[in-house]
């Protein structure tokens, strides 16, 4: 059985809304328009507008509201319509929903899961297409999810709304239409994946790929092209931001002695930094043969011209050609 | 006691797009001497907190009511603890009257065990069951009120959420989009403007192109009182809450006010407005002194006794800060706790360097 | 040509705390039939825009005005160059009308070196000397166009800044923050509410607690125009912009407007309205339809004239579509240029991997 | 000669506000009461409020509005109370000051810096101690920088505002009382340092710290006590985190063989993840005698009482501690 990413946010959405009557859906166009990427759709037809609301273009208003009613014991999904607009809103999530636990010494919970699409979605151009993943990842008192195929988005998303803690919740414009075998399992109303851990998705050993979201695509596509030349590459979904499994990293390491770390974001204070470095301090230091790579989106505001765009994007290619050179095999 | 009606003062209420409230209210004098023990309390508590600051056993930030006691109190008559207030950084009233104590107020100050967030939050991050914090990004608490109200509607409570912010707050712009959603989706939200004249160092009218802050709610009626009445404060609450919980959608409240002190304790508070202007708002418009009047004109209470109460607040406040003061620094181990919800934390959380952190 | 006066229509203005503008207008026929030339060509350049967008030749957002051409038309007939017009995303006939032109706007659709922004901004984000974008979050060009007002008064430079945003932007918090600061400071801004009626699939009404936009200024001022009567248009301007250079501070405009197509490529743009309601609105309201009734009426031009302006105009952006096709992409070097000014740059900037990037 | 950090800010403001007259200041608080923490003292006295602009509370707004007037070919200088308010901006600060230039092909220009104090102060608990170096320091089209010293404040202050291009100026509370030294150079109207370049504050052979703003001070305290037992340290001063002088750090790498990168921010993704990723991946890697080891704010919202917010950010000890185990000193 074959799932879309948008179904398998669908399915949880609906599956928890079932469950838990508490749980809203909040958003720009969540309701009467389905959701402007359509993943909540058929959800105001099944639980009305008073738990599918749409709101006005206010973005730090209504993340504010959605963060207040959680305050109040509610468990708002509030949708961005991405997470581009979410800036607006970010005080909110990092200084309302992320902190208030910890400066009320534990006296207000906030259970709320913010989610939207993140990162660059096709010809959007500098200010449709930034990755937050870094940012909302250094936050402590978040959470922050970024799945990759349906199952991921489907168990993540029932965890994330179940978890009682503020949870950002990071989806891919581009992987909403991409269908994914589903398990019995994974079809099931109870199916969790728990956050924090990584996948590894392909198994491999000669060198790690880590990546999330979309570039687990690229990285698989890289993986497939580097088995032509009889490279075995371990390719690992993360899965999670925060926290970070970096000790299913450090065990491919082990293996591979090689690491290349892929994501669609800026490079500079990124994902592939951090993962570095705590590669770097910790024993795998001395399991790697070559220097940890990077592979990242460009450090330039994302272009509008295809022929750019193409070349400020990580793609099977460039990862191939990265982890070659982690084996030392250019030219 | 039997209550007994009163006629407040007829400046004590304007309205806009709805009539202002009627001057009668009824009271008892047993919530009359209440309301004047809460209010000396108070301001003994913020006495104290300026002179432990003073000492420096208070850190950072410290912003105090002295001078605002009656929206707090009457506040707290006006309510139930089914109602939410919401509000900013200068709120330990609140906090005491709303379910903490005196003790666990001045602890948090000093970041002890003993504190309301357990010395965790400090002057600026207090908390009860019905009173939602304590927010020191100004304007932030705005919404989350609305959100507070957005549950309350959700889950069909009878309650009514005061969502409360500055003067100077008031020209945040998600203050304006939680009035819009508010408005459009009827909810059971009073938007409460404190105004006392500046926001720091910049006045009302330096700062709001519209200073008669009732009326910013466009389509949102609103209502100002005398925010240095007590009794005007009871009774724009009374009104206001049974408007919300009626259906009415939400409401716009002024309480014009004033502080005496400086806006934190940085602050000497005397550079941007005249030692007058203090001097004139404290000897004519005390909240205290006010309700003081009240009750000797109303033959409920004797200077003498008043006096009593006065001294009974100070030895309670005495009282507090040497429990405040007796009660440890919280454990080292709480840098790690209360950053994730007990039994969902992350197995690991790292502190200054790689050898430092905790286990769960 | 000659001057002469017109009469509006009586329905084409309302006012807020200000008198609408007078009904009398000063029009030539040059003006006139220059406005139907632009107007018709904006139209063909837009339908131009939609049959590449399904040709796949537009990548990602592309926002159309079919509908809305009066407005940018009109003001540009209004104002001069060294007005400021800001907006957001739905704006290419500015950028065409204001100094660039149609070759270089759909060749910035196509991602074509010869596009108004090199290709590296796509439909949403066009900019000349005398319209300053093309921005693609809702509601922060309004604080921009603010800045721009407060530059020209800095300066003292004798413009008008009309700062645009849509019925959905206008509950933005920062629309409401610029408004005050705009009000606070006098800022020769005028703030122009579009309103087509809809913000995605969310009709005014959905929106906004009060879809009155014009009188959402609090104390500024404001105009209600109809949007799709040019004439109203330019006088609505001409009234706005002597307020604001006449040192009266700021003033709202709101242009109510009808966008026939969908938000942008995706929304078929029936599933929130009805087709009847479009089709309505097409038939009786269209800017150019409504021009062309005006002309023939003063017996300024025949239905042959204007139907062969028409052919002119849709001759003309054939043209320019080729032309903007023949460009080529960008050179891959445009890359790494333009993030910073030039002699200003770091000096690397990194690609997707370290061997990837730049040395300048 | 010494001088105050706050008083290096402030002459660097009124020289060049004397020297150009599109330069304003704008923000809370900054003319009539002189500045929150009285950094714009005395300037609207000389200038007026005409260049000296008083603000409601209005982050988004004004920041918007600052950004509007660069456009229009002013050199604002925004200040932000605390980079904390500037979460409700940094929408504009990102999506509309450092991306415009790009997105208009070079057409718009931005000339403008957006300064206050970053990161903890003393006792004000979570939501007014955030360090945005990280987040800033990874946006194209934006220079980020964060002084020290006097000299750090006052070369670098006026190189920010002459700048062309947006320009994030991240001070330091705790140092704005502080006095340095300030040389006759460096006390002249023309007196420029290079965004992007670092500096040796301290020259040493067996281990390099590099640190920013406050956690210099921090870092020099380390090298004393490390200097006791004969360690010589040698103290990098970042002053710009974007673009961050990748060079200098490896220079000093290839003479001590280690690295201890010392910063006040959260530590995941954070300015050490960065500068640990581009070292490892660069030839200095092997150059390291030991891995990299980050020192940074602990991985938590900043705590009010005195003896956990003392455990949540680096002091001399727990750098000195460090350093030694780089050195396989410990214990
Ligand atoms: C977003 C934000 N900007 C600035 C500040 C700094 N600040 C704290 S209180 C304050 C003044 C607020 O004035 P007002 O709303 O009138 O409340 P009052 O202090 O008078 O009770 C300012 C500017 C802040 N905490 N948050
Ligand atoms: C901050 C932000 N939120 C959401 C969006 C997505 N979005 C783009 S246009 C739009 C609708 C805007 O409606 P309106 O202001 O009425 O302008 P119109 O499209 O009708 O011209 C939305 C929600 C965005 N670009 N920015
Ligand atoms: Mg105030
Ligand atoms: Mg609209």
């Amino acid at each position: 059985q074959t799932v879309t990413v948008r179904d398998a946010l669908n399915s949880a959405l609906e599956e928890e809304m079932l469950r838990d009557d508490r749980v809203f859906v909040i958003g720009e166009e969540v309701a009467r328009y389905n959701g402007a990427y359509k993943v909540t759709k058929g959800l105001m037809d099944k639980f009305g507008e008073k738990r599918v609301v749409d709101t006005p273009i206010t973005e730090m208003g209504f993340a504010g509201l959605a963060t207040g009613a959680a305050f109040a014991g509610l468990r708002p999904v509030c949708e961005f319509m991405t997470f581009n607009f979410a800036m607006q809103a970010i005080d909110q999530i990092v200084n309302s929903a992320a902190k208030t636990h910890y400066m009320s010494g534990g006296g207000v919970t906030c259970p709320i899961v913010f989610r939207g699409p993140n990162g660059a979605a096709a010809g959007v151009a500098a200010q449709h297409s930034q990755d937050y993943a870094a940012w909302y990842g250094s936050i402590p008192g978040l959470k922050v999810v970024s799945p990759w195929s349906a199952e991921d988005c489907k168990g993540l998303l029932k965890a994330a709304i179940r978890d009682p803690n503020p949870v950002v919740f990071l989806e891919n414009e581009m992987m909403y239409g991409v269908s994914f075998p589903m398990s019995e399992e994974a079809m099931s109303d109870n199916f969790i994946l728990p956050i924090g851990k990584c996948k590894v998705e392909r198994e491999g050993s000669d060198v790690t790929i880590v990546a999330h979201s979309l570039m687990v695509t690229r990285s698989l596509d890289a993986a497939d092209e580097l088995a032509k030349e009889g490279i075995k590459a371990e390719v690992i979904n993360l899965r999670s931001i925060r926290p970070l499994d970096i000790d299913t990293i450090k065990k491919s390491i082990q293996k591979t002695n090689r690491l290349v770390i892929v994501e669609g974001g800026f490079p500079a204070f990124g994902v592939g930094s951090e993962i570095c470095a705590q590669v770097i301090e910790s024993e795998a230091f001395d399991y790697l043969d070559a220097p940890v790579e990077r592979v990242t989106g460009a450090d330039v505001p994302t272009p509008y011209a295809i022929n750019l765009e193409a070349r400020a994007f990580p793609d099977g290619p460039v990862i191939a050609k990265v982890a070659k050179r982690a084996l030392y095999r250019t030219n | 006691s039997e209550p007994f009606s009163v006629k407040l003062h007829e400046d004590s209420f304007r309205g806009y797009k709805t009539d202002a409230p009627s001057l009668d209210l009824e009271v008892t004098k047993d919530g009359l001497l209440k309301m004047y023990k809460q209010m000396a309390l108070m301001r003994r508590m913020e006495q104290a907190a300026d002179s432990l600051y003073r000492q420096k056993l208070i850190r950072g930030f410290c912003h105090l009511t002295i001078g605002q006691e009656a929206i707090s109190v009457g506040m707290e008559q006006a309510l139930t603890r089914q109602d939410n207030i919401i509000s900013s950084y200068r709120t330990h009233p609140f906090a005491v009257l709303r379910g903490g104590t005196v003790v666990s107020l001045l602890g948090e100050l000093l970041g002890r065990q003993c504190g309301i967030s357990k010395g965790k939050g400090g002057s600026m991050h207090v908390f009860t069951e019905s009173f939602q914090g304590g927010h020191g990004i100004v304007g932030a608490q705005v919404p989350l009120g609305a959100g507070l109200a957005f549950a309350a509607k959700y889950q069909e409570k009878p309650v009514a959420t005061y969502t409360m912010y500055g003067d100077g707050a008031s020209n945040q712009g998600q203050v304006f989009e939680a009035f819009n959603m508010a408005k459009l989706w009827n909810l059971p939200c009073v938007f409460v403007c404190e105004n006392n004249k500046y926001g720091m160092g910049t006045s009302a009218e330096r700062s709001s192109s519209n200073t008669e802050y009732y009326t910013r709610g466009d389509k949102i009626p609103g209502i100002q009182a005398n925010g240095m009445d007590i009794l005007a404060v009871v009774k724009a609450v009374q009104h206001t809450k049974d408007w919300v919980v009626s259906g009415n959608g939400p409401i716009l409240l002024e309480f014009v006010t004033y502080r005496y002190g400086g806006h934190s304790m940085s602050d000497p508070g005397t550079t941007y407005r005249t030692r007058e202007e203090v001097q004139r708002m404290r000897s004519t418009q005390d909240p205290i002194r006010g309700l003081q009047r009240y009750l000797e004109e109303w033959g409920l209470a004797s200077e003498e006794e008043l006096k009593r109460f006065d001294k009974d607040a100070k030895a309670q406040v005495d009282q507090a800060v040497e429990e405040a003061k007796a009660s440890p620094l919280p454990e080292d181990n709480e840098l790690w706790t209360d950053i994730y919800n007990k039994g969902s934390e992350p197995s690991y959380i790292r502190g200054r360097e790689r050898e430092e952190g905790h286990h769960f």
